[in-house]
């Protein structure tokens, strides 16, 4: 607005954390992934059971799961076993899911982007072309066939989350790259005779970080919740293993008779995705100056 | 403007056409055999090797598919393998349900998402806005089939506020709406929001406010128009977000929507029904995205469609 | 099989004794009423020649009728749209002399050309039945499936109430084949104005008509007041209401929106249920012919050893099994459920020892165990069952793999016969009819061996198939006894080889709102699964 | 208020008596609250303003002259700026302290404002008509067709042309001019006592600045309204203004009769300023580059031409071009200044463009020997030519330090090892006037002009041949403004560069150049010497652009230009068509002129 409302423009990533622990909001997410992280890492001491353990006595006679409480802390599941060990060993599957998942389709997406965006002529068109006709997509009922032909293991159900989810970040890695070309700075370079290879990582590149930050960490939030989907629909991490995602599948029926099986992991669901979703809406504040000072 | 249209439904036209022949391919080399699905268990192998004839499920793909493709451009989407009837009939008997449900859910996260924006952003800072944006945030993070079994367990089963499920009256719709719409609230209200800000810090809006207008009438007639634009344009990508949400939200709440066929037809390799579904979700959703953009004009006069 | 009589002359007619068909209904029963149904799944079908779902069976049973007909809540045949039939002596040949004054929906008399448009019909290859196989023993069959005829040389109209049925070999398991929904009798002209929608708008001369299809909604069936038999049905209308989640649905019955639920109590539910007397009070227990099983495939090594067969049949706790889905099933000791003829009494199967499997396996030569799959449909609770399996399996040192795959995954990676193994549940043998051999045939027998085949464990043993072809060449009723003692030996055999782990028997547990009225085994009647809509009734 | 008031004269301000004062500022105070605590904008400002009377406040960027202007409004950025001493007052009213309600019904009947950017002050989806209306209506309970009765006729007023017409269209559809003008109607169609008038004419081409002003000034005298005028330009203050308050850094240095402080400016800081602005003439007492015909020329221009297609229809034919530059000729000496001037859009940067290789073009472009084209270019051509941009911080990777940024063309062309590469960079940043030890720092650390510098230095340290320099100036603030020029005039003195200078101000063209191409729609309507050109200009539009200038002279008041009528001429054409080519005739001396024009 003004000269003396604009805030001077610190780009400096030192600069950036310690702008970030400064916002509450953010700091409660960064804590609760860290919390997360922590028992996800440290599962195999801090869980009480083996996750695929199923206790005898973990049943009622009648074959339903025991309630919070007692021996086994969050209750246990319809097989017997003890859902907080389940629930921290699933952070485990659902965490790096997350992070694989979402780490290739930025890669996809990133790669795609600043193709499309900086060579443009029949390469970009092409590229963007098939980035419309993803967009076109169903996107769940792409992932339940690719999840069909390839037979679900952990690191097939991080690819199809990959190849369904690449296309939000290459449209606007797009988006940027084309704006950043198009800068004074990039023409500068263009005259100073750079190569394409200096322009593009020496220059376009640093600046498309921020946005490959925010979008990897508001990223993980979805592919949290999209592996979840999967695994409700019954497409997702086969079964012992815990996700999050599956815990809630096997269980959702019972909803009513044993709503801890359904509503804790979503809830750990939720808080995960929701402190993702904090610390990325807070670094595109912190990382953007476009956005600098919005609140 | 007639031009524009047309290039559009070309361009439509071919998105269609590359969607149709990436799912019939995904399709092709899905590791489950429909004919097996129709034969029944007391087929012999003649029987099979006879149905699979009949279907043309022994021909190469590329021949199968330019056969699906020539019945399309004739307005036929084939019959279903184990139904047995016309896959325009199926889709067109529930499509009207996942409209309903798709245009409740979308109405139900603008009014939340738009409102919930608007009021975030005047009072930015504030409380308020804290904890909208907290609220918004929640609601993004929340799994929509948590989210659904939660809303049916209080309000439907506990409090008998609404119908458990099913189809047909007002009362009906509420839930999933809700479901789908909560979502959707969180996004848009966050994009409203900073939409907001920004356009409250144009130099029209400081032209508005020295004009002495009323903040009502600077805020309903000069920010909420140039505001919402870039809301209008995620309408169109949100329809994707959305025919996803449908399959679960369906599911639960016993919408007797194009999801829940979808849904049965994959588990039963019925290709008729999933490609037809496909290709009208897709439809679906490059409409909603030409439509968006056909809308932008009337709301902002610069933007030439051409 | 009591009912099932003929004689020892060449063409001796009689009637069956009228105590034994007849069933006779409750006295209390009052016409009139309407009743809620509901099914998750939609409803693909009501074309009695295509329809083999769980939900359409019961209702293609109500729209439509065979030659045959089962008494009500039971595996008793009784005659149909047949008033009598006649057995040649060499079980050949079958004349059947049909109810006149029977009239189609549409209002046309039933006749024996109607007859054998149907059989004709099911049998066309065009018509893609899933259940035409059945009617393999029909002279003629042969030629109408590889579509050198259009028409069965074994079926001749005598006269407009009469049809012969020759056979091509003796056929023990016939008459049931006749009372499939794949013999109803359908008016050729329905179905030709029908368009190939004869599923949507189906024309029959069963108990109901269809009134009303709302698709993905509900279907509306409306009482046929000129129904051949006297007095039923009772209901003015039925009202199935599809794709509700069978919890939803419970929670709608308790509601007193609901009267029957279609896919019975959910499992999440049950436990709910049974623990409240009131609730419990209005749920119904039945058997059914039913059996889950894992397939070892004994074409892939390891399971192409018997002892490592029959250390996984000793190593699966199948009480804990039944404990998880919370009772609702015996444990099985064999393939056959116990209802069913040709059941071995006294059998106690393999015991559950794991250390005595271990030994076995060690003794085989896998004292460390070996890697395998575990195929599994992926709906609750299969998934489930299969982990318990995996737990089990895992104390004896195999470790299995689960894939956890949508149903059309799991049967074609069973028909390949690339699936070490398969826990059949969600796809798990229902009986047709009740007859020993329904087991065998594509299951166990060497029919089954082929590339889509249903016998997943690819158990091939020539020497049982001609045992239980011999066995169904036995249409003798008075040699019944020995038939089934002949199935007996076929399975005991296949227990033996060990190809199936069979786990337990379901039983069936459904509920239905306090004002429905009508004999419990109505509810669960074995045939006409869920329940029989043409003999219940309400008592508001 | 009267429209028989009587026309302010250069005297006024000295006449100016309370009960004349409209407007009173008296200690005004304004504050920002940063995160390094409260920050002081405006400090202990006091001012009147007398009915009728101009008063303009001058400074540079970050005096604090908006702030002022918006304080007065009641329209400062919330919560963090605000009002943090002193009183305004408008007649009898103090408008620091009044709610909101009560401001706003002053706001827009008896203070109005027009804003610098016509461009974004007008809501881009809201008719010209309803925002005139709603303006009108916000204080006066008239009807919907009394209000447009009174917009039209205020339209008319600002002799916009078409009025009626121009009610129905939206913002994006008029030039930046007609905005403007929508932007004056609308402030004055209620009479206010007060125009507040915030740069008015700084986004504006020259000739359309010297029509605003013209009308502005029209206006008054029409009205009797009390204009504040914000402007760093003194050639504008000089035109417009009686009384000037002279600001720095949020406080007032000097304030007074614009005659008096012109003639003797007592405030270093007001001579500083003063000295700075380029005056037109100032550039003859310069001694003109050799004339160096025999040297071979550093880039020669023949018959170039820069095209783009406008695609339309179904296929997306090519059914428009925009004819950016038509068949431009000229070439440039070694060691010489060429400018280009011209009014935006008219095709002076897009040669730029061309001529480093970034768009494609028709004709022949010579740099050094070298053919341009569209593509790749040979590392040698790439170290003869260089480009300076309008806005340093844009052109400047803001990721990269200062020191990588300088040192990146040796790095490119692989030049010397990083030890050498460093010193090197170290003595550009002296030479460009910065200290090396600033190597290390950002380009968001510095100031503009330093900014300008960087990449002046960059530019140099392939050791050019010709230096472009696109409206290098054009963003700074005049004092800075100087000092660049200077830098560059040294520059080429010690080595030899030519200079290729862009710029849309004639004033610093004069200043600067040696010889001047007069640039319209594309084409080149006039070149010669700057003697030629400036001493005698022979194209009616070069007329007209120096005419336009506003001189920083009180005593000079110059008649005013006639109004262009009708739509500006287009660059676009059908494809087929083009624009009518202009031939250049040599009127003697090299002096070459568009015919038929004059």
């Amino acid at each position: 607005m003004t000269d003396a409302t604009r805030q001077v423009e610190t780009a400096k990533p030192d600069g950036a954390l310690r702008r970030l622990l400064r916002r509450k909001l953010a700091v409660f997410g960064l804590v609760l992934i860290g919390l997360v992280l922590l028992g996800a890492i440290f599962a195999p001491w801090i869980a009480p059971f083996d996750p695929a353990e199923q206790h005898f006595d973990g049943l009622t006679l009648e074959g339903a799961p025991l309630p919070p409480g007692g021996v086994y802390l969050l209750g246990t599941d319809l097989l017997g076993r003890d859902l907080f060990t389940r629930i921290l060993y699933g952070a485990q599957t659902s965490l790096i899911i997350g992070v694989a998942a979402n780490g290739l389709s930025l890669i996809i997406g990133t790669l795609v982007g600043i193709t499309a965006g900086f060579f443009r002529g029949w390469i970009g068109t092409v590229l963007m072309r098939f980035t419309d006709l993803m967009m076109a997509f169903p996107a769940l009922l792409l992932a339940i066939c690719l999840a069909a032909i390839f037979t679900p293991s952990l690191w097939i159900v991080a690819m199809v989350i990959a190849l369904v989810n690449w296309v939000q970040t290459a449209r606007v890695i797009y988006t940027e790259t084309s704006s950043l070309a198009e800068r004074d700075f990039i023409a500068a370079e263009r005259i100073l005779g750079a190569s394409t290879g200096r322009i593009l990582f020496r220059h376009i590149l640093p600046h498309l970080v921020p946005t490959i930050i925010v979008w990897g960490t508001l990223g993980i939030s979805t592919t949290v919740l999209l592996e979840a989907t999967l695994s409700f629909l019954g497409v997702g991490v086969q079964p012992p293993t815990p996700s999050w995602g599956n815990i809630i599948f096997e269980n959702q029926t019972y909803f009513q008779a044993a709503p801890w099986l359904v509503f804790i992991p979503g809830a750990a669901v939720l808080l995960l995705a929701l402190a993702f979703n904090l610390v990325g809406d807070a670094l595109r504040d912190v990382l953007d100056p476009l956005q600098r000072g919005r609140d | 403007m007639a031009g524009y249209l047309l290039r559009r439904l070309v361009q439509s036209a071919l998105i269609l056409l590359g969607v149709s022949f990436i799912t019939y391919f995904l399709l092709f080399i899905l590791p489950a055999d429909p004919v097996r699905q129709i034969a029944g268990r007391a087929a012999t192998a003649e029987t099979v090797a006879n149905i699979r004839e009949q279907l043309g499920l022994d021909q190469p793909f590329l021949v199968q598919y330019s056969r699906y493709l020539a019945g399309l451009f004739q307005g036929d989407l084939g019959r279903s393998y184990l139904q047995r009837t016309e896959v325009s009939t199926l889709i067109g008997a529930r499509l009207p349900a996942t409209l309903q449900l798709m245009a409740a859910g979308i109405a139900t996260e603008l009014v939340l998402g738009l409102s919930m924006g608007v009021a975030a952003a005047l009072t930015r800072g504030k409380a308020l806005d804290n904890s909208l944006m907290i609220t918004s945030f929640v609601t993004v993070s929340a799994p929509q089939f948590v989210v659904s079994l939660l809303l049916l367990y209080v309000f439907a089963v506990k409090l008998g506020w609404f119908p458990i499920g099913g189809y047909g009256t007002f009362a009906h719709i509420v839930l999933p709406a809700l479901t789908l719409g909560l979502l959707g609230s969180g996004w848009y209200s966050r994009m409203m929001r900073s939409s907001m800000v920004e356009v409250l810090r144009t130099d029209y809006i400081r032209t508005a406010r020295a004009k002495g207008l009323t903040r009502a009438r600077v805020i309903l007639r000069h920010a909420l128009p140039n505001a919402v634009l870039p809301v209008i344009a995620m309408i169109g990508i949100d329809i994707g977000i959305f025919m996803g949400g449908i399959v679960v939200v369906e599911s639960v709440f016993g919408w007797p929507g194009i999801g829940q066929l979808a849904w049965q037809a994959i588990q039963r390799v019925d290709i008729p029904i999933i490609m037809g579904v496909t290709l009208v979700s897709a439809a679906a959703i490059v409409i909603g995205n030409l439509l968006a953009d056909l809308i932008a004009p009337f709301i902002d006069p610069r933007i030439k469609l051409r | 099989m009591k009912k099932l009589l003929t004689s020892t002359a060449l063409m001796f007619a009689m009637g069956l004794p009228a105590l034994a068909q007849e069933y006779t209904p409750d006295p209390a029963a009052a016409p009139g009423g309407n009743i809620v149904v509901t099914y998750k799944d939609d409803v693909a079908t009501l074309d009695p020649a295509i329809g083999y779902d769980w939900q359409n069976w019961s209702m293609i049973k109500s729209l439509f009728d065979g030659l045959m007909d089962y008494v009500p809540g039971t595996t008793d045949l009784r005659p149909g749209l047949a008033e009598s039939y006649e057995i040649s002596d060499d079980g050949l040949t079958y004349i059947f002399n049909l109810r006149p004054g029977v009239l189609f929906h549409n209002g046309r008399e039933m006749t024996a050309e109607d007859v054998k448009y149907s059989l004709d019909r099911v049998t066309n290859p065009e018509t893609l039945s899933p259940g035409a196989g059945f009617f393999a023993s029909i002279a003629g069959y042969d030629a109408m499936s590889d579509g050198s005829a259009t028409s069965l040389s074994g079926v001749t109209v005598i006269d407009p109430l009469t049809v012969s049925i020759t056979l091509s070999r003796p056929d023990a398991t016939f008459l049931h084949v006749m009372a499939l929904n794949f013999a109803s009798v359908v008016p050729q002209e329905a179905v030709e104005a029908a368009n190939g929608d004869f599923g949507k708008m189906p024309v029959g001369t069963g108990a109901f008509s269809l009134d009303e299809w709302v698709i993905g909604q509900r279907l509306v069936f409306a009482k046929n007041e000129n129904y051949w038999r006297a007095g039923v049905p009772y209901l003015d209308a039925v009202t199935f209401e599809v794709g509700q989640e069978p919890v939803v649905a419970l929670l709608r019955l308790q509601n007193g929106e609901v009267d029957v639920p279609g896919d019975g109590i959910p499992p999440a539910k049950f436990t709910e249920v049974m623990g409240d007397p009131a609730q419990a009070a209005q749920v119904i227990e039945g058997g059914q012919l039913q059996t889950g099983y894992i397939t070892l495939n004994v074409t892939m090594p390891p399971f192409d050893n018997v002892a490592v067969r029959q250390a996984v049949n000793m190593a699966i706790n199948k009480e804990r099994i039944v404990q998880i889905i919370n009772g609702r099933a015996v444990p099985a000791t064999q393939p056959l459920p116990p209802s069913m003829p040709g059941y071995t009494e006294g059998y106690a199967g393999y015991p559950f020892d794991p250390e005595a499997a271990k030994a076995m396996l060690a003794d085989a030569g896998f004292a460390d165990g070996f890697e395998t799959d575990l195929y599994v449909m992926n709906t609750d609770p299969n998934p489930r069952i299969a982990q318990a399996i995996q737990q089990d399996l895992s104390s004896i040192g195999i470790t299995a793999n689960i894939l956890s795959l949508a149903q059309a995954n799991v049967i074609e990676a069973g028909g390949a016969g690339t699936a070490p193994m398969i826990w059949s549940g969600g796809m798990a043998w229902i009986a047709d009819f009740p007859d020993p051999s329904n087991f065998y045939g594509p299951i166990l027998g060497c029919a089954g061996v082929v590339e889509g085949g249903w016998n997943w464990s690819r158990y091939c043993v020539p020497a049982l198939d001609e045992l239980a072809t011999a066995a169904d060449s036995i249409t003798d009723p008075a040699m019944m006894d020995e038939r089934m003692s002949k199935w007996s030996d076929v399975y005991m055999s296949v227990m033996e080889d060990a190809p199936w782990v069979p786990v337990f028997n379901e039983q069936r547990y459904t509920m239905r709102s306090p004002r429905m009225g009508g004999a419990e085994e109505l509810y669960v009647d074995p045939v006409s699964i869920p329940v029989n809509y043409d003999y219940v009734y309400v008592t508001e | 208020m009267t429209s028989t008031r009587q026309t302010s004269t250069a005297d006024t301000a000295a006449v100016a008596n309370s009960s004349a004062t409209v407007l009173a500022v008296d200690g005004l105070c304004v504050s920002v609250r940063s995160e390094s605590g409260l920050a002081t904008l405006v400090s202990d400002l006091s001012f009147t303003l007398a009915r009728g009377e101009t008063l303009a406040i001058a400074g540079e960027s970050g005096s604090g002259k908006s702030i002022t202007s918006l304080a007065i409004m009641g329209l400062l950025p919330p919560p963090a700026v605000r009002v943090t001493g002193g009183v305004i007052r408008l007649g009898d009213t103090a408008l620091t302290g009044l709610p909101e309600g009560q401001m706003r019904s002053i706001r827009g009947d008896r203070i109005a404002m027009i804003f610098q950017e016509p461009m974004t002050s007008l809501n881009p989806v809201l008719t010209v008509g309803s925002q005139l209306c709603e303006a009108i209506r916000a204080h006066e309970p008239v009807s919907r067709s009394a209000a447009q009765a009174r917009a039209l006729e205020a339209l008319r007023q600002v002799r916009l042309s078409q009025p009626e017409q121009r009610m129905g269209q939206f913002p994006h559809e008029l030039s930046g001019g007609m905005r403007q003008r929508v932007m004056i109607a609308m402030a004055l169609v209620l009479r206010p006592e007060v125009l507040i008038a915030d740069e008015p004419t700084t986004a504006l081409d020259v000739t359309v600045q010297r029509e605003v002003l013209d009308l502005l000034r029209d206006l008054q005298r029409e009205l009797g309204t009390a204009i504040i005028l914000i402007t760093h330009d003194m050639g504008v203050v000089a035109e417009m203004a009686e009384r000037v308050i002279i600001m720095r850094q949020g406080r007032m240095v000097e304030t007074g009769n614009v005659r008096d402080i012109f003639a003797r400016p007592s405030h270093a800081y007001t001579r500083a300023l003063l000295d700075a602005v380029p005056r037109m003439g100032a550039g003859a007492s310069r001694p003109s580059a050799a004339h160096s015909e025999r040297k071979v020329p550093v880039a020669r221009l023949d018959d170039v031409s820069v095209r783009y297609d406008v695609r339309a229809g179904l296929m997306g034919r090519v059914s428009h071009r925009v004819h950016a530059v038509e068949r431009v000729s000229f070439d440039i000496r070694p060691g010489e200044t060429f400018a280009l001037v011209g009014e935006s859009g008219c095709g002076k940067s897009t040669i730029a463009k061309a001529m480093v290789g970034l768009v494609p073009h028709e004709g022949m472009i010579d740099i050094v020997g070298h053919r341009v084209t569209g593509g790749r270019q040979a590392g040698a051509f790439r170290r003869a030519v260089q480009l300076v941009f309008q806005d340093p911080m844009a052109a400047l990777d803001a990721r990269m330090r200062v020191g990588d940024l300088v040192a990146e063309p040796l790095v490119i062309h692989g030049i010397g090892n990083a030890t050498e590469q460093r010193k090197r960079a170290e003595e550009l940043m002296i030479l460009v006037g910065l200290s090396p030890d600033q190597l290390n720092r950002y380009p968001h650390e510095f100031s503009g002009g330093q900014r300008q510098r960087i990449c002046i230095a960059r530019a140099l340290a392939l050791q050019p041949q010709l230096v472009i320099a696109d409206e290098a100036v054009s963003a700074l603030d005049v004092s800075v403004q100087a000092q660049v020029l200077a830098l560059l005039r040294d520059l080429q003195k010690n080595f030899g560069i030519a200079i290729l200078f862009i710029s849309h101000d004639m004033a610093v063209v004069e200043n600067i150049s040696d010889r001047v191409a007069v640039m319209f729609l594309g084409q080149i309507v006039e070149m010669g010497t700057r003697e030629q050109v400036f001493g005698d200009p022979l194209h009616p539009y070069t007329r007209r652009l120096i005419q336009a200038v506003p001189l920083p002279d009180p005593d000079l008041k110059r008649a005013p230009i006639p109004r262009l009528t009708g739509e500006v001429a287009s660059p676009i054409h059908r494809v087929g068509f083009g624009p009518e080519r202009r031939q250049l005739v040599d009127t003697g001396d090299g002096h070459l002129v568009a015919m038929g024009d004059r």
